[in-house]
């Protein structure tokens, strides 16, 4: 009776939510924006270094979103290897003999790293970019990975750090190089924005999907864990 | 900044750093611990002295500095804040004396002297204050420094008691906060200035005035045990005996009354406060406290307990002396700041002698201990015969002052008052002493301790004995210039014509 | 130079957080020390700078608002960058001590504690409401990961709360900056403080500010939406307590504040500001009593930030369509406020550890009888208390004080009694603690003294917490510095 | 009415059901879930409201791929602490655990 009357309230509340919401959007959709940030945007275009304005936002305009935005993603990897069982990562129940998954990796293994690559490659003048290569370049570790494939460098070990830090690290040091020349930090010195931009992807692709199969990896759980303060231990 | 901006600081910090050190000594460290309290103290009492001549010549010793923003920290002397600071610094000395040896060889004695010095500062900063804020600013501090003190014991009695004075003086802090906000609020930082604030001023704020009045003087009431804000102090008493006498003699219940007082004279202005209207209720609240708790000292059997109903009863004195409007009254008052510390401290330390020496802590027990221990009982006759009032003994002073000032604005009341209060503390007072002095001691002492040559510890046994001579002095010595009754008259003088 | 200064604080932090990473705790540890003098000096250097230059707005990468983002670096964000200096470098120099070296999984305590650092210059620093998020959510998750850092069942209960409860809390952020955008076609804060001190305010626009400060509300714990915090800051190791308590929960009301004092007069109304007093006032009462039934040391102090973090929301009402010298006022005392509460709050959870270190155990009433030790962290965290109680001369004082004054001054007179109560509540559970150290008791035989270095960290903050009351007009005074709107330095 | 008018409104709806699922599920994944179908209309409306103004705007699209990058993040983090905590206290949900206050005697 009781989980009723507060699902009831639950839901009218939400409902209550949504209505509003969307009574706001409906308002607001009516408005005119007073500033124009696609005209501006195209304005300055050519000074991004890349030809697809997303490309041009994520890692140029507002590249310090970005930069944060992999830091979320680092710690997400450190904070899932800290679970992870440090001893071997070799877990039999995740292991099939599918022969099909077996023939299917075979033919996808291949096919899905060339897609990474090409969706790397778009990035510049169309849509793609180093987040949709690094999410497939996991999937396709993911499918290797059920389909048994070791993948030692995965232990949480040095390795996998460096390949966690790795893109990170670059982009990093890319924007405090200008920095230090006296520019403002994240700024790309002028004449090689683009040829810097493409390295940050690429090394972007690796780490990104280097840590979403860090994070798939990690599931399995040390059982080792640290007494509470105060506890007995 | 010249060092005249800096003696007042120094005051104050001496007995600060000496806190810190003490603190930071171990526990074993008995020599140095001591050397370190009474040479703090010493300074102290040299720093004070050095002030109380410079501000008899009109020298004007001060530090401010703003705090927060629209408010400023002042530190400043002028000739009431020294006979607090002149109290409380050569009471501080005594009483650390009279600590030492009391608290020999017992736990935790890094920890008592350190808030012992915490609190003396605060009591410095309090009377040092050129304003409410930084009033507050001190009071609040003596609250926090006082409670491990209170609590010292570490019993669960003491923790009770602990606890009902907390709630008892931070409710009145924050009241007293309260009050001094919206003070602020209404008209600004005032400074603390002779002659008040509100002589003539805005009959628009009046109301607000007096709320904010009665607020002050509920807020310091607290510590000033004014009725019905008293039934923390009786039962503080299981502290250690020289927390008590500093509590009662000096800092804690001082500091309320000195409150009252800054807020009467300083701030609202005796006239002010007059043509408000807020005197007579005031006396009329102190008459009723000094009888009342008078007879609740009647029945009192525990003999720390009786001398804190006295305690209430005596501090109302100097509150009734202000709130008569008129200038002999008032210097019958602020003299009574000095008598009653110097006697109630008397007769603390007494109290702590027998209770130390022979486990006496019940009026009953009392039987003979004129004999075993006569320095001590002699200092208690001439305490508890300077609080009735016998002449020429200190407490003669203030109520002959205060009488014909209350008969020189047609007060006729407050004399009965006078009388009648007199009549009661010689009927709390008078069977204990002859309990001590007339009646055959019991076959034992509930607990007797052995000390050599003297009656008890030499630590203990001088200081009784010195403030009981002090008893005697100020009352015969009156009339020399910087004695207490003096220096009032130099007070209420500046007061009156500012 | 500014420019220098400005890069390193950016880059500092996330440098050292890819150092810490590819080490084991002792290197990291030492190399963190490094780091930690280095982000002081810079943060210290840019506080000088603005001080003395006042503030500006940075554009990074060389791009202007709106097109990119800017940071604005005025005297009220470079204070906070360096009260997160301070503090960080505390609980950083305490963990290395306090933390055990030898469990392979504390390596990842460094990197996770420069990210957090890191998240915190970005909010402070931020001007753009969608980096605001990203900043936020680089605070969350890394908060998230610290608590859950080796952590048994109980301590992985508090941190899916505390995850779920931040990750609700920036999606309502996000959907009200959403319709921001979708409002104004733009993110820069300024831009639309701008676009509204010259039109009229279009419809709809107010549940994007409501959804904002609500979203921020529930990462900042406020009554009714408190239920998340003191588990997480109870379970989690005391620098760590320390660390979220202090800093990060300031981090979503510091957003919260800047929007509200900002576009609040256009787009809020005076009920909900009064509202928002309300809870703030409730989850004083709460707060504070539940504190005062806490068993556990650790919970007591979490409870006490409940109670604590009420007190920020009275800047609400205390800003809204009232005089400018009140809302002065009021901007001051919950300045002053957060920074000495940040102060103490971090120094009691750190004296927190090292009591639960040396007693042995986590409950209050293991404090009796310890007080014959001498037990120093039992004083700063007396110390650290007084500024909790809002005693003078303590920064919470002089918060108090202030907010008093902007109560008085503004009418609300309500409020005033809501902070004279709560000074006394907080008083119960702070004596409380008290309390149990002053019991004497014969059965307490042993007591462990921690090392030094763990016992002075505790007692600096609480003296700073203490002393910052001395000097808040000093401190306050770098805050109403001339802030320079046009282009960058 | 447009079309991105359209997947705003949409996003609104989800809003409201992710929002409702998250208060209301008890299993920690479908809590998770929820909260992904949430941001999803979170996402919905950022896209969908400026669009519906002024035409295809990169701005936005770019800010929700940051946005997706950061949900992933999250949600993967609160995966690996949910089955962390499943495998050490057998529990899928918050709603079993000992009252908040201390004074049980775990």
């Amino acid at each position: 009776m009781m989980r009723a009357l507060q699902t009831l309230v639950m839901a009218l509340a939400c409902l209550a939510f949504t209505g509003v919401l969307a009574t706001s959007i409906w308002t607001i959709s009516g408005n005119p924006t007073p500033v124009n940030l696609t005209q501006l945007l195209t304005e300055n275009m050519g000074r991004s270094g890349v030809e697809h304005p997303v490309t041009a936002v994520l890692l140029n305009f507002r590249s310090y979103d970005t930069l944060l935005e992999i830091g979320v993603l680092v710690i997400a990897g450190i904070a899932g290897i800290s679970m992870a069982k440090t001893a071997s990562l070799e877990d039999p129940a995740m292991r099939t003999s599918d022969s099909l998954l077996y023939a299917l990796q075979r033919w996808f293994v291949p096919l899905m790293l060339v897609l990474a690559g090409y969706l790397l490659w778009a990035g510049a003048d169309r849509p793609g970019g180093a987040f949709q290569a690094g999410a497939v370049l996991a999937a396709t570790g993911v499918l290797m990975r059920l389909g048994g494939s070791p993948m030692e460098f995965l232990r949480p070990g040095l390795m996998l750090r460096l390949g966690l830090a790795l893109g990170f690290t670059v982009f990093l040091l890319v924007a405090v190089a200008s920095a230090i020349g006296g520019d403002a930090f994240l700024a790309y010195p002028p004449g090689m924005t683009k040829a810097l931009i493409v390295v940050i992807e690429t090394v972007l692709t690796l780490s990104i999907a280097m840590v979403l199969l860090a994070l798939f990896v990690s599931a399995p759980v040390n059982d080792a864990e640290d007494p509470e303060e105060g506890a007995p231990s | 900044m010249t060092l005249n901006t800096w003696i007042p600081v120094l005051a104050l910090m001496t007995s600060l750093i000496a806190s810190l050190v003490i603190f930071a000594l171990p526990e074993k460290g008995y020599r140095l611990r001591t050397a370190v309290n009474l040479g703090a103290a010493l300074l102290k009492l040299g720093l004070v002295v050095v002030m109380v001549w410079g501000v008899f010549r009109g020298v004007g010793y001060g530090v401010s500095f703003t705090m927060v923003p629209g408010v400023t920290f002042v530190l400043k002397a002028d000739a009431f804040s020294m006979m607090f600071a002149g109290l409380s610094a050569v009471l501080w000395l005594l009483t650390t004396i009279y600590a030492v040896g009391y608290l020999e060889d017992s736990p935790n004695r890094s920890r008592f002297f350190g808030f012992f010095s915490l609190c003396v500062a605060s009591t410095m900063g309090i009377a040092l204050a050129g304003n409410l804020f930084t009033f507050f600013l001190f009071y609040e501090m003596l609250t926090l420094s006082t409670y491990p003190l209170v609590v010292h014991r570490g019993t669960e009695k003491a923790l009770k008691a602990g606890r009902t004075y907390v709630i008892y003086t931070l409710t009145g802090g924050a009241v007293l906060l309260l009050a001094i906000a919206w003070l602020h609020g209404v008209v600004g930082d005032l400074p603390f200035r002779e002659g008040g604030h509100f002589t003539g001023s805005d009959p628009d704020i009046h109301r607000s005035l007096t709320l904010i009045f009665i607020l002050l003087v509920a807020g310091l009431g607290v510590k000033a045990a004014i009725f019905p804000l008293h039934g923390w102090l009786p039962q503080a008493m299981v502290a250690p005996a020289p927390v008590s006498a500093l509590l009662h003699a000096v800092a804690v219940v001082k500091a309320g009354a000195f409150g009252i007082v800054r807020v009467v004279h300083d701030v609202y202005g005796v006239d002010a406060s007059s043509a408000l209207g807020l005197l007579e209720p005031l006396a009329w609240l102190a008459a009723f406290t000094i009888i009342y708790a008078s007879v609740r000292a009647l029945w009192q059997v525990d003999l720390k307990r009786r001398l804190a109903f006295s305690t209430v009863s005596q501090v109302s004195y100097i509150i009734l002396g202000v709130s008569i409007f008129g200038p002999v009254a008032a210097v019958g008052g602020l003299v009574h700041l000095l008598h009653q510390g110097i006697m109630k401290i008397t007769l603390f330390f007494c109290a702590g002698n027998y209770a130390e020496t022979l486990g006496i802590h019940r009026i009953d027990e009392m039987d003979g201990a004129g004999r075993r221990m006569p320095g001590t009982s002699v200092a208690f006759t001439i305490g508890a015969f300077g609080m009735i009032g016998a002449p020429p003994l200190a407490g003669f002073i203030t109520k002959w002052t205060m009488g014909s000032g209350a008969l020189a604005v047609n007060m006729d009341w407050v004399v009965v008052v006078l009388v009648a209060s007199s009549l009661l503390n010689a009927a709390y007072f008078l069977p204990v002493l002859y309990r001590l002095w007339f009646r055959k001691p019991a076959a034992h002492w509930p607990h007797e301790r052995q000390w050599g040559r003297l009656e008890t510890s030499a630590w203990l046994f001088w200081p009784p004995l010195l403030t009981a001579v002090m008893t005697v002095m100020v009352g015969v010595l009156a009339s020399l210039p910087f004695s207490p009754l003096s220096w009032a008259e130099l007070i209420v003088l500046r007061e009156y014509s500012p | 130079m500014t420019l220098w200064l400005m890069a390193g604080l950016l880059f500092t932090p996330l440098a050292w957080a890819v150092l810490t990473l590819l080490m084991n705790f002792t290197w990291g540890r030492l190399v963190t020390w490094v780091g930690i003098v280095v982000q002081v000096l810079v943060s210290l250097g840019l506080w000088l700078a603005v001080s003395r230059d006042g503030g500006f707005y940075y554009g990074l990468g060389g791009w202007e608002a709106p097109l990119g983002i800017e940071l604005r670096v005025d005297g009220l964000a470079v204070t906070f960058v360096l009260l997160t200096a301070v503090v960080a470098s505390a609980c950083g120099w305490h963990a290395g001590v306090y933390i055990d070296a030898d469990k392979p999984w504390h390596r990842y305590f460094w990197p996770l504690f420069w990210f957090l650092w890191s998240g915190l210059n970005a909010v402070w620093l931020g001007g753009d409401l969608f980096n605001l998020y990203v900043g936020l959510e680089l605070i969350s998750l890394s908060a998230v990961g610290l608590v859950a850092l080796g952590g048994k069942a109980g301590a992985l209960r508090a941190s899916i709360r505390y995850l779920l409860a931040a990750l609700l809390g920036s999606l309502a952020y996000l959907l009200g900056v959403a319709l921001i955008y979708g409002q104004f076609g733009t993110l820069s804060i300024a831009g639309v403080v701008f676009w509204l001190e010259e039109h009229p305010v279009p419809a709809g626009s107010s549940l994007a500010l409501a959804l904002m400060v609500t979203g921020l509300a529930l990462k900042t714990a406020l009554f009714p939406l408190h239920r998340w915090l003191p588990p997480a800051h109870g379970i989690a190791k005391s620098p760590v307590s320390a660390l979220l308590s202090a800093l990060v929960v300031k981090a979503s009301f510091y957003i919260a504040a800047r929007l509200w004092l900002e576009l609040g007069e256009p787009l809020g109304n005076l009920a909900a500001a009064q509202l928002v007093g309300l809870l703030g006032s409730a989850a004083i009462v709460w707060g504070s009593w539940l504190a005062c039934r806490q068993l556990e040391l650790k919970q007591v102090v979490a409870y006490s930030s409940v109670a604590q973090i009420g007190y920020l929301f009275l800047l609400f009402p205390l800003t809204y369509s009232v005089s400018e010298s009140v809302t002065l006022q009021a901007q001051q005392g919950i300045t002053l406020q957060v920074i000495s509460h940040a102060l103490a709050k971090a120094a009691m959870f750190l004296a927190a550890g090292n009591l639960i270190l040396s007693t042995g155990s986590s409950r209050v009433d293991a404090l009796k009888g310890v007080s014959r030790f001498l037990p120093f962290s039992l004083f700063s965290f007396g110390l650290a208390g007084v500024s909790l109680m809002s005693l003078p001369p303590s920064g919470g004082f002089a918060a108090k004080w202030l907010l008093l004054q902007a109560s008085l001054g503004s009418g609300q007179w309500w409020w005033v009694l809501v902070l004279l109560v709560g000074g006394l509540l907080s008083a119960a559970y702070v004596f409380r603690i008290y309390r149990a150290s002053f019991l004497e008791s014969s059965e307490t035989d042993h007591f462990y003294h921690p090392p030094r270095s763990l016992e002075i960290i505790p007692m600096i903050l609480a003296l700073l917490s203490l002393g910052l009351g001395l000097v808040s007009a000093e401190v306050l005074s770098v805050m109403a510095l001339p802030f320079e709107e046009e282009g960058s330095p | 009415m447009t079309t991105p008018l359209l997947y705003a409104l949409a996003g609104a709806l989800l809003c409201g059901i992710g929002l409702f699922g998250l208060l209301w599920l008890r299993h920690l994944l479908r809590k998770l879930l929820a909260f992904n179908i949430m941001g999803s209309g979170v996402f919905l409306v950022m896209v969908g409201l400026p669009q519906h103004q002024s035409g295809p705007d990169p701005v936005p699209q770019a800010l929700v791929l940051t946005g997706i990058v950061v949900a992933i993040a999250a949600t993967a983090l609160a995966v690996v602490l949910i089955r962390r905590y499943y495998h050490l206290s057998g529990m899928s949900s918050l709603e079993d655990e000992p009252s908040p206050r201390g004074d049980d005697p775990e």
